[in-house]
């Protein structure tokens, strides 16, 4: 087999992810599919570092993983808040942008 | 280790391809399940899924400090965290199906399958038929090389990283915690102002009365058959997660009732008759006040 | 001696300034102020003459530089004076009636509280006539042309409180702006075709252009020498003209300021000599406006609008003569002194009769006024004896002397041109004797005004009858004086050149001719208002009188084809200009707005949305990038 | 290298911002400081202005007092200013309007009611630092005008081509004329987001241009933006620019200076603002910030781009020759005062872009003189009407009659700028009037004889105006006004007897102005078409 095929699921998952993204409405579903395209170009970092035999892609996984983690942090402290005034996850119902 | 079944050519080693193709599977049966999962838990298990099988294509690939971190900080730590979120909104809370945004999903859809095609392509146009391997790179052990980069090289992302997840962390406490603009009502206050404003007086009713269920999901009924909602915990309405009391249900107290009046031998105006939901009271003055502002 | 020469425009102007400026302080003596430093002028004027006629005719002009004005390369203004003969002539005639005009309004204007502006407007106006006749480039001339324009504009609006006369000045300011155009475009040719605009230089360098040039030079001059004195087709704006005061209609509606574009002409007489296509037109137009001007002159009950009408008709014979070239030149200019001084006199006989009637002008309402107004009759009379060239007074001889230079023009053209102004002269002698009969002879017609008195005639103070008895001795003698040995011509002839044409009847037929016609007009004048009352309400009359009444239609053609389509080419731009332009500038605004309005829908406020945004955008991007990449 | 230039614009920038820091103005006597602060700056600006075109040298450098100084090194952009005739006649010109502006406006900023009947002024809120604002903006403008008329570095004057918009935005928008009905709020900021769209169009396209002509003198070695450098490089052959670029970026410069000026069809803009602002507001749009675009049409057009201003002359020629019919026609059917005034300055701006585009010495001559005469007389006019409009509060000619009975001297003054309008010789315009036309007609004969009806038409609208307004018997609410204050008469003294002294005198500026010119005509390859027979080829003729 060759190791490309890492680099193809990765690029499904990222899809996968992105739709996600965009076809669903929850605010905590909608924070997965973002967590799945991260680890998605994480899967394709790793498998470019082993490509050139240097550990720098790794590394950036691994920041890539702690940044995740703080976006995930504030990201749900966000949702919380806002279900807790709007009584809803639902990104749709957030359409205050609008002019 | 299984890192050195890589080979420094341009092919693995026959266990590496099956035990690929196996944790593809998975990974993209999860991502697909995280998806289409109506429910939030159930997206989050799924997802749980893809990530443990990610780990160990990590490990598989050489990186097996990030699979061990992957493990353990993903999956253990960022999923729960998710899972606490999404039990906070409410477990069983579904998206509806019914999208409103026109068109949006088909050109998600469309999007989406026109990206994957693009990268997918993308790739096999790539000549990438050579891999290094990381033999040489890992011959201190990944743990050690890895830590080689990050307090060298990459020191200065690393401690940026850090000030980042402080940074998160305040601010995630900043965004969750709530400053009382005046002193909380007292429960004392509360009674006074309910009799003051003389809305339910006496004490609501409590939850599964005249009920085949007691759960505290499941309204009670009042005396004529009736369901009544604010028998059920504010939290849950809000959430719209009261049980529904079905008719059947309500047909077999109303029979219930008739055939109790015939054997007590009441004249039948003062049988109840089977009807709607009885209306719920207008304000519900005793629960979370300063929700019903912000409303 | 020279130098007096800015003095004859300064001292004018200086009045014109302290009085403008001076304020009230100047209203108890800014009218003698203004009187005297309009003789001061005539002064100069004398002393001037009296150096040029030490001199021979050869070197009698005289050319005072004073600055550069406008210089921009081969364009060089100047502004300096050139005073010859003809100026001579003009500043002499200016200053004299100008400063007996003056002395008329103290009297005339005596109880008028605006005294010292109309004195302010007076010298202004002496001082830009000045200018006229002195400065030695057209552009000069162009700012003396407008000056006096700008005077008259002045004068003919005093009362401005009346609407009557502000429409009356203002319609004779744009009148003249047509006539101005001409000049205008007269000194660009000059300028395009000899890169100059002074006279010498421009005379000196006329014979090397092309006769086209020339001729559109001199119907450019024409242009503006009708609409300055009142030509046909410009004519209209005289008899509104009248609205002014009427020291102002005699000074400039008869005597100065209307004969300017006999002077223009004559001074471009070099021009004109090589343009014989643009003389014919010249001549075309004064044989016009010299019967227009008489048959308006026959229909007008208001005796100042009679008198405007036989200004015209003087001025036809005047520019009629110009038109002839060499033959007719000197007799142009001496008509139009002769014409300066009984014109003038008429014209102040007049205000003496408005005056003592309480400002009635209509003739029909006068009526044997001789008993009550001697001095005015008598003066008046003289003048009229000379208008209508009755023997041995200056009228005579001048009018004589135009209708035999017109015989001269020879061929089928001269005999038209003689027919003409003969007529001309019978219509004159018609009218102005109706003019004489309805006012100083026959019944009373007085009118009782709004509380029902009835005027009181009376004689006029000094300061206005002795000027008046001066026009008239000038009326009787000038004529004379200028004939006798020729003297007039031989004075002029160096300037405009003369030449003598060689007539088909003899001076004696001619003179002879025109006496008759003259005789005949004041006869039929005679038997139609001499020897039966005068109707106070004027009758129908044929259509011929009702339209010489209404000026012989020309205001309604100005109506109808000016002024009519103008107001509504005017009233189209303004909705072209809203609608078309700015609509189409406020319509593509619009358009914009919409589309930003249809945009700004995209921005629905849904994160998903924005999300798929984003997403298609990289999508296009991978996409152009992969593309980019394989191509 | 001398600091002269960089003072005189300086100074009122530095005023600008002294002014607005001024103490707000609740007080009559605190308004007063600000006002006599302001004016006071103006002064010490019209001294420098005039020291400049003092000490410029006629016959000196094309260039003088030149200073530089770098600024945007990378792009080759230098803060360099330079004055030649025409820029050291127009600077001083606007340095001489600006003080009489402010005099003129003294009380139009005042908060509060001031319309006759006692009612708030419209639209306009109460603010305490109105007249701050109105004079630091006045400044303002002032400083980046004249930073425009020295500038000798494209980028430098780009930028502030522009920038002036800004404040003439709010002194439009903010400042009205007190004459307005209820409408008139909404009226004004209509005309002044028109005002500014209208010229940020213009200036857009003008940049796109500017960075054209960088990129493609850069190409060719000449990074620079600096103006002496690349019409020398343009005009020696050194910088090439092919036919077509070299006529779209013609075309790009010349629409925005087109907008500003304005030329028809683009003069949409100048009637709703000249009428919607303030009197003293008016003067500044139509005798100073236009003249920008007029004066950039002499400086930069001919000067970078010599081929396509000639092959553009007559087409320029026919539209500045439609605007001088069509904005007189236009004036003729006004019913607003202020809005005939400024149809009048359209047919103006036709005469001036008509001289500058006749491409000979008479005409270009004509044209700057034209924008300094037509500066003074056009705000003798506009003030007087101005005060006018103040007396009466209406700018409807249909309320006004008999004004000369009640106020001789407003109606005096009135009708002096009347007739400078329609170029009464002896009055500056006409010598500009007549020098243009001439200069047209030795090229373009047809043109400037059509031209010539001009001259008519604005007797017939501006004597018009005059016995519309101030003839005729007395009008009701006309009866009682008042006649010129002295302050009002300081305004329009000094601008009448500058009209009349130009016109008698006009040598102080035609000696500045004609080698600057000649300078100008020569960056173009052009002489002036000699005429058919020269004087001087003559020998004797029959004249003596």
């Amino acid at each position: 087999m060759n190791p490309v095929n890492y680099l193809y699921l990765s690029a499904l998952l990222f899809t996968i992810g992105a739709s996600g993204v965009l076809i669903r409405r929850n605010a905590i579903v909608l924070f997965m599919c973002v967590e799945l395209m991260l680890n998605a170009s994480n899967l394709a970092l790793v498998t470019f570092s082993r490509m050139h035999g240097t550990l720098d892609g790794q590394i950036i996984a691994f920041f890539t993983m702690v940044v995740a983690a703080a976006e995930v942090v504030v990201g749900l402290a966000i949702i919380v808040s806002i279900f807790r005034t709007r009584h809803s996850a639902s990104v749709d119902d957030s359409n205050l942008m609008k002019l | 280790m299984i890192a050195h079944l890589a080979a420094a050519t341009g092919t693995t080693s026959t266990g590496e391809a099956v035990q690929f193709w196996v944790l593809a599977v998975i990974a993209v049966g999860g991502a697909l399940g995280m998806l289409l999962m109506r429910k939030a838990v159930h997206s989050a298990l799924c997802l749980a899924a893809t990530m443990m099988a990610l780990a160990v294509c990590y490990m598989a690939q050489g990186a097996v400090f990030l699979g061990v971190v992957q493990i353990v900080v993903y999956t253990g730590a960022i999923m729960m965290l998710f899972l606490f979120v999404v039990m906070l909104v409410g477990v069983t809370s579904e998206d509806s199906l019914k999208e409103q945004l026109k068109g949006q999903r088909f050109a998600a859809v469309l999007c989406g399958l026109g990206f994957g095609v693009l990268l997918i392509a993308g790739i096999a146009n790539a000549r990438l038929d050579h891999f290094t391997g990381l033999a040489e790179a890992n011959a201190e052990g990944n743990v050690p090389g890895l830590a080689r980069l990050i307090f060298t090289r990459y020191v200065w992302a690393f401690e940026v990283t850090g000030a980042l997840l402080i940074t998160a962390a305040i601010g995630a406490m900043v965004l969750t915690h709530r400053e009382h603009v005046k002193a909380p009502r007292t429960q004392r206050e509360l009674a006074a102002q309910r009799v003051r404003d003389n809305i339910q007086v006496p004490p609501l009713p409590a939850p599964g009365v005249y009920a085949r269920h007691n759960a505290v999901n499941v309204p009670a009924l009042l005396p004529d058959g009736t369901v009544a909602e604010d028998s059920v915990m504010a939290t849950l309405r809000e959430r719209g997660q009261v049980r529904d009391v079905s008719q059947a249900m309500l047909q077999r107290m109303a029979e219930l009732e008739n055939s109790t009046a015939d054997w007590l031998g009441r004249p039948s105006s003062e049988r109840p008759a089977v009807a709607g939901p009885r209306k719920s009271l207008e304000p519900v003055p005793n629960h979370e006040n300063g929700e019903e502002d912000a409303q | 001696m020279n130098s007096l020469i800015p003095l004859l425009v300064a001292a004018p102007l200086a009045g014109s300034a302290l009085l403008l400026l001076g304020g009230r302080a100047f209203d108890r003596f800014g009218h003698w102020l203004a009187t005297a430093l309009a003789a001061l002028s005539f002064g100069f004027g004398l002393a001037l003459f009296w150096d040029m006629l030490g001199r021979d005719g050869e070197h009698r002009a005289v050319t005072e530089h004073l600055f550069s004005w406008v210089p921009v390369n081969a364009f060089q203004a100047d502004v300096s004076f050139r005073l010859d003969q003809l100026s001579m002539t003009f500043v002499l005639l200016i200053t004299g009636v100008g400063t007996l005009i003056h002395l008329y309004s103290v009297g005339y204007m005596a109880h008028d509280e605006r005294r010292r502006r109309f004195f302010a407007y007076l010298n202004l106006f002496l001082a830009a006539m000045l200018l006229l006749v002195l400065a030695d480039n057209y552009l000069l001339l162009y700012f003396g042309w407008e000056g006096v324009g700008l005077a008259s504009y002045l004068l003919i609006g005093f009362w401005q409180h009346k609407p009557s006369a502000a429409t009356a000045a203002k319609k004779a300011f744009i009148v003249n702006r047509v006539g101005d155009m001409g000049l205008s475009i007269a000194i660009m040719l000059m300028f395009a075709e000899f890169g100059s605009f002074a006279f010498t230089p421009v005379f000196d360098s006329a014979h090397e252009a092309s006769e086209g040039k020339l001729t559109a030079i001199g119907l450019m001059l024409l242009l503006a020498a009708c609409g300055k004195s009142a030509q046909v087709p410009l004519q209209s704006w005289l008899g509104d003209a009248m609205e002014g005061p009427t020291p102002v209609s005699a000074l400039i509606h008869a005597a100065t300021m209307v004969t300017a574009g006999v002077y223009l002409i004559t001074r471009s007489a070099a021009i004109f000599n090589l343009a014989p296509d643009a003389r014919t037109a010249v001549v075309v137009v004064g044989a016009v406006t010299l019967l227009f001007g008489a048959i308006v002159g026959c229909a007008k009950d208001d005796i100042k609008k009679a008198l405007a009408g036989s200004t015209m008709s003087q001025i036809g014979y005047m520019v009629l003569a110009a038109g002839l070239g060499p033959i007719g030149y000197v007799f142009a200019i001496m008509h139009l002194v002769t014409h300066g001084f009984f014109k003038a006199g008429l014209f102040l006989g007049a205000g003496s009769v408005m005056h003592g009637m309480d400002d009635e002008v209509n003739m029909r309402h006068y009526g044997g006024l001789r008993k009550h107004m001697p001095w005015t009759f008598a003066t008046f009379g003289l003048g009229y004896l000379a208008i209508i060239g009755f023997p041995g007074l200056s009228g005579f001889f001048s009018k004589d002397r135009i209708i035999e230079a017109a015989f001269a023009e020879g061929g089928t053209e001269g005999w038209i041109l003689g027919l003409c102004a003969l007529v001309g002269a019978a219509v004159t002698a018609f009218y102005m004797t109706r003019v004489m009969l309805l006012t100083f002879f026959g019944e009373k017609r007085w009118q009782p005004d709004a509380e029902g008195n009835l005027p009181h005639p009376h004689e006029a103070p000094r300061t206005m009858v002795i000027p008046m008895v001066l026009l008239a001795v000038g009326s009787v003698f000038a004529g004379a004086l200028f004939d006798i040995n020729d003297s007039f011509l031989k004075w002029l002839e160096p300037v405009t050149g003369h030449s003598e044409g060689n007539s088909p009847l003899s001076s004696w037929t001619v003179t002879g001719l025109t006496t008759v016609c003259m005789l005949a007009g004041l006869g039929l004048a005679y038997v139609m208002y001499g020897r039966s009352p005068v109707p106070v309400v004027p009758p129908v009359g044929s259509p011929l009188t009702r339209a010489a009444r209404r000026d012989l239609l020309q205001d309604d053609f100005n109506h109808a084809v000016l002024v009519r389509p103008g107001s509504a080419l005017t009233a189209t731009l303004v909705f072209f200009d809203s609608r078309g332009l700015d609509g189409f500038v406020n319509g593509l605004a619009a358009v914009i707005g919409g589309l930003s309005g249809r945009l700004r829908r995209v921005q629905n406020g849904f994160v998903r949305s924005y999300a798929l945004s984003m997403f298609g955008g990289t999508l296009v991007l991978v996409a152009s990038t992969l593309l980019m990449r394989s191509v | 290298m001398s600091v002269l230039l960089t003072t005189t614009c300086a100074v009122p920038a530095a005023g600008a911002v002294l002014t607005a820091a001024l103490p707000a103005g609740a007080t009559e006597a605190r308004r007063r400081t600000t006002k006599t602060v302001a004016l006071a700056v103006s002064a010490v600006t019209l001294a420098l202005a005039a020291a400049v075109a003092l000490r410029f040298d006629p016959h000196g450098a094309r260039y003088q007092l030149t200073e530089s100084y770098s600024w945007i090194r990378s792009f080759g952009i230098t803060f360099s200013l330079g004055v030649d005739g025409i820029g050291a006649v127009l600077a001083l010109l606007t340095a001489v309007l600006v003080p009489m502006v402010m005099l003129a406006s003294w009380h139009d900023a005042d908060p509060g009611p001031a319309a006759p009947d006692g009612t708030l002024d419209p639209g306009t809120f109460e603010r305490r630092r109105r007249t701050q604002g109105f004079f630091a903006l006045i400044l303002a403008v002032e400083a980046m005008v004249i930073v425009s008329f020295y500038a000798t570095d494209v980028f430098l004057f780009y930028v502030f081509f522009e920038a002036m918009l800004i404040p003439m935005y709010f002194l439009i928008g903010g400042f009205g004329d007190r004459a307005g009905g209820p409408e008139s709020a909404r009226q004004r900021s209509y005309a002044a987001v028109k005002f500014l769209l209208y010229n940020l169009l213009g200036g857009l396209v003008m940049l796109a241009a500017v960075i054209g002509l960088y990129v493609i003198a850069q190409d060719q070695g000449f990074g620079t933006f600096d103006l002496p450098t690349l019409t020398d490089a343009v005009a020696g052959g050194s910088l090439k620019l092919s036919g077509t670029a070299q006529n779209a970026l013609f075309l790009g410069f010349f629409f925005a200076f087109a907008v500003k000026a304005p030329l028809w069809p683009l003069h949409t803009w100048l009637p709703n603002a000249m009428g919607e602002a303030t009197a003293g507001t008016a003067v500044l749009i139509t005798a100073v910030v236009d003249k920008v675009g007029t004066f950039a049409m002499l400086r930069f057009c001919l000067g970078l781009f010599p081929d396509a201003s000639k092959t553009f002359a007559p087409a320029i020629l026919v539209l500045s020759l439609i605007g001088i019919v069509y904005g007189a026609l236009l004036a003729i059917g006004q019913k607003d005062i202020k809005r005939l005034v400024a149809y009048a300055s359209i047919s103006h701006f036709g005469f001036i872009i008509m001289g500058i585009f006749a491409l000979t010495s008479q005409g270009q001559s004509g044209a700057t003189l034209y924008m300094v005469n037509h500066g003074l007389s056009t705000a003798a006019w506009m003030l007087v009407a101005g005060f006018l409009i103040s007396r009466r509060g209406s700018r409807l000619i249909a309320d006004y009659g008999g004004v000369q009975k009640v106020a001789p001297v407003l109606a005096g003054t009135f009708l002096i700028g009347s007739l400078a309008t329609l170029s009464l010789p002896g009055l500056a315009p006409f010598v500009s009037e007549f020098l243009v036309l001439v200069g047209t007609f030795t090229r373009y004969p047809a043109i400037g004889v059509i031209a010539t009806v001009g001259i008519v038409l604005a007797a017939l609208y501006a004597l018009l105006l005059y016995q519309r307004t101030m003839t005729g018997p007395v009008k009701e609410g006309v009866r009682s006004m008042p006649d010129l204050k002295v302050r009002e008469l300081a305004v329009v003294a000094p601008l009448v007897a500058l009209t009349i002294l130009l016109g008698v005198y006009p040598r102080p500026l035609t000696d500045l102005v004609n080698p600057s010119v000649d300078a100008t005509l020569s960056q173009v390859h052009r002489t002036d078409p000699a005429p058919a027979h020269p004087v001087a080829a003559t020998s004797g003729g029959e004249q003596k």
